[in-house]
């Protein structure tokens, strides 16, 4: 989110505020160091930024060598410029079409916070960022968006795309979004702490009941935004049936949000 | 289509489906235009006059002038396009939806430091109603 | 195809080459005249008029108002612009999405003659097209392109949204494109007549031989650009199981391609 | 990927997979420039001029100014792009396509009128090769 984006290009991550919230990914941090993935697919979303109105992917995938950092309304955030993977990504993007997922490909699109903000928690500030991205954006904006089964069900195709390239490479399934949250109208605020913890404690082996929850609980449990936990299915679905949770963090507030995350990798 | 949705008994959320794209795209459309820094200057050094540029209603035109988020909602403006007014005024997403729930920034932050606004209560519209009532 | 619009627009629809095809067009024009349809749903492709390689959508539905004739690099057609029934196609998009077809939505873009020339053929040169359009643009230009069983089975979802509709409407879907041509390279010029007449004998009550063809056939059968016929799937997907054939004909050359149409109608 | 599809082997056709996407895509982006009024004129008074502004490669840039459509095909042209280019010299469809097979527009016409080019003996490459060899 932009406030996240913005205490740490404003050096406030270790203030009383935003200290217990970056701390939880101290452990993330060293963890992507030793992991040094090779490439990261990234899935996020677009806060009406690369997407007006006049043109609304339901789910769209980056396949440039290299993408700009966005100017949302501010100025561009003072992060580097996202390096591509365009074989990969030209890989996966025939893959999954032909596995009846109706993707549009995108040669050039302005990356905003909700893509970049990830980067920054889990790599820092690098003068370059450590891997190349393939950016994957998904509509949550413009009603209806992608079932969570829909979503799943992509990030399967996504993983048998991945599994099929030829070159040996080692990709790491990012799915985000803030969890419970609402940024709008007089309900503004909203934070379910116990729908959120319920969330992480099933994603890892019970995703089967996160994969039925229908929009409106989404909206009604989770706030209108919490909707962007559908993402994190996508990664859910590309990864082993079976996983091992490796470290897992939430807290409230950042800013409007209830931020949490959680490393799942591949086998019991 | 005005059939009934789902979310439509979740009390004060606005959920940005067609029936509210529709109404809200010149309005959207005009928020958009707000990323690039020269039409930040145009619109900053006057509100009324850049607005006149968009096919937007006088209704919209005035919510933005007054900067009231809810009432751009309820003319179809989405939460992720009004970003880019209060960016542009310098303001946050915090400042914004302080504004949007009636309680001053200070009352709001200390709301959500305390955990944010809890879902009990606030799941429906009856809900509402009963404690307005 | 362009030169058919040409033919049209600089009135040489009576010369000897144009007329025999022309004149296949007698009757479904007058068809049309006591049909009446409200709306027409449109499928068709985009020849790289308002999508660039920027953005690659493999479904794209039209739901704005109205809809600009495109300049093409010789000025637009001078035909009128394009009434969309935004109601209709926002609930399509709607019920479409929910049945996990991830289309593109689209609020902007302005019609090449992928769509005018066969508005063209069927209503002559009005003052203003007889009914409202839903334009629904298929990628059949950046392979890999959608499958012909991807597509029939849209066009039963399109078929089931319609059905939904709380309005009585008289909508008529439309599949163009092409049949047997080939525009590029040294084979420019392919046409292959049994195999477009084994397409129409088969559309109606053998759809299922169809739906298996795999996109090599109809580059290596049909000539590269042969391909625009899983268009015609869609249609075919959103009539009943049972169809009637109500006018067929078949014609060659049209410039560089063999043009076909037919039209079925519910119901044996 | 350089793996090979099941396409690779009909003769004469180029078949506009990412392979040749990610090779013409500049040359493909001028070309829908082309749609603007003022950019054909542009191109029209200074076809080398125009093209120095695009990040084309020298080989692309050379095949536009021969009108050489088989070679922007093989540098990753896509046809219904490169139809920006003759609709622009205000040719048609008939005639870039009888240049790209070698024969006069005129020949190319009749092989049209009598029925268009047979797809016997063009169906695979090596039916090809075979009566060139
Ligand atoms: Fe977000
Ligand atoms: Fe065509």
């Amino acid at each position: 989110m932009p406030a996240v984006g913005r205490a740490i290009d404003t050096g406030q991550t270790q203030n009383d505020y935003w200290k217990p919230m970056f701390d939880g990914f101290d452990f993330s941090k060293k963890w992507e160091e030793s992991e040094k993935p090779d490439v990261v697919f990234l899935v996020y979303n677009d806060h009406a930024t690369a997407f007006s109105l006049d043109f609304i992917p339901t789910f769209a995938i980056g396949v440039a060598e290299d993408y700009a950092v966005a100017d949302e309304g501010f100025g561009p955030r003072p992060v580097p410029p996202v390096e591509g993977h365009a074989d990969l990504a030209w890989h996966i993007a025939g893959s999954v079409i032909q596995q009846d997922f109706d993707l549009t490909v995108v040669n050039k699109m302005d990356l905003d916070h909700g893509l970049t903000v990830p980067l920054s928690l889990m790599f820092g500030q690098p003068e370059r960022w450590p891997c190349k991205v393939i950016p994957f954006a998904v509509n949550v904006v413009q009603y209806p968006v992608p079932s969570g089964r829909r979503c799943y069900n992509l990030g399967k195709a996504i993983r048998k795309a991945i599994d099929s390239f030829d070159q040996d490479l080692n990709v790491q399934i990012w799915g985000t979004g803030g969890m419970s949250h609402q940024l709008q109208g007089p309900r503004a605020g909203l934070i379910n702490q116990p729908w959120d913890q319920a969330f992480l404690n099933d994603i890892g082996d019970n995703v089967d009941r996160l994969v039925g929850i229908p929009p409106e609980e989404y909206i009604r449990e989770a706030g209108s935004e919490g909707i962007e936990l559908v993402m994190w299915l996508i990664m859910r679905g590309a990864l082993d049936d079976q996983v091992t949770e490796v470290h897992r963090h939430y807290h409230v507030p950042a800013s409007n949000t209830a931020i949490g995350h959680i490393i799942l990798k591949n086998g019991k | 289509m005005t059939k009934s949705r789902p979310y439509d008994d979740v009390p004060g959320t606005t959920v940005f489906d067609e029936r509210m794209s529709r109404k809200g795209y010149h309005l959207n459309q005009f928020c958009m235009s707000l990323m690039k820094p020269e039409n930040r200057d145009r619109f900053k050094s006057d509100n009324r006059g850049y607005l006149d540029d968009w096919k937007m209603t006088e209704d919209q035109k005035q919510a933005v002038i007054d900067r009231d988020y809810n009432r751009m909602l309820s003319l179809g403006g989405n939460i992720y396009f009004l970003a880019k007014i209060f960016s542009c005024d310098g303001l946050s997403f915090q400042y914004a939806a302080s504004t949007m729930t009636g309680v001053s920034e200070d009352e709001y932050l200390k709301m959500m430091l305390a955990g944010g606004r809890s879902p009990d209560g606030n799941r429906y519209k009856h809900e509402w109603d009963k404690s307005n009532g």
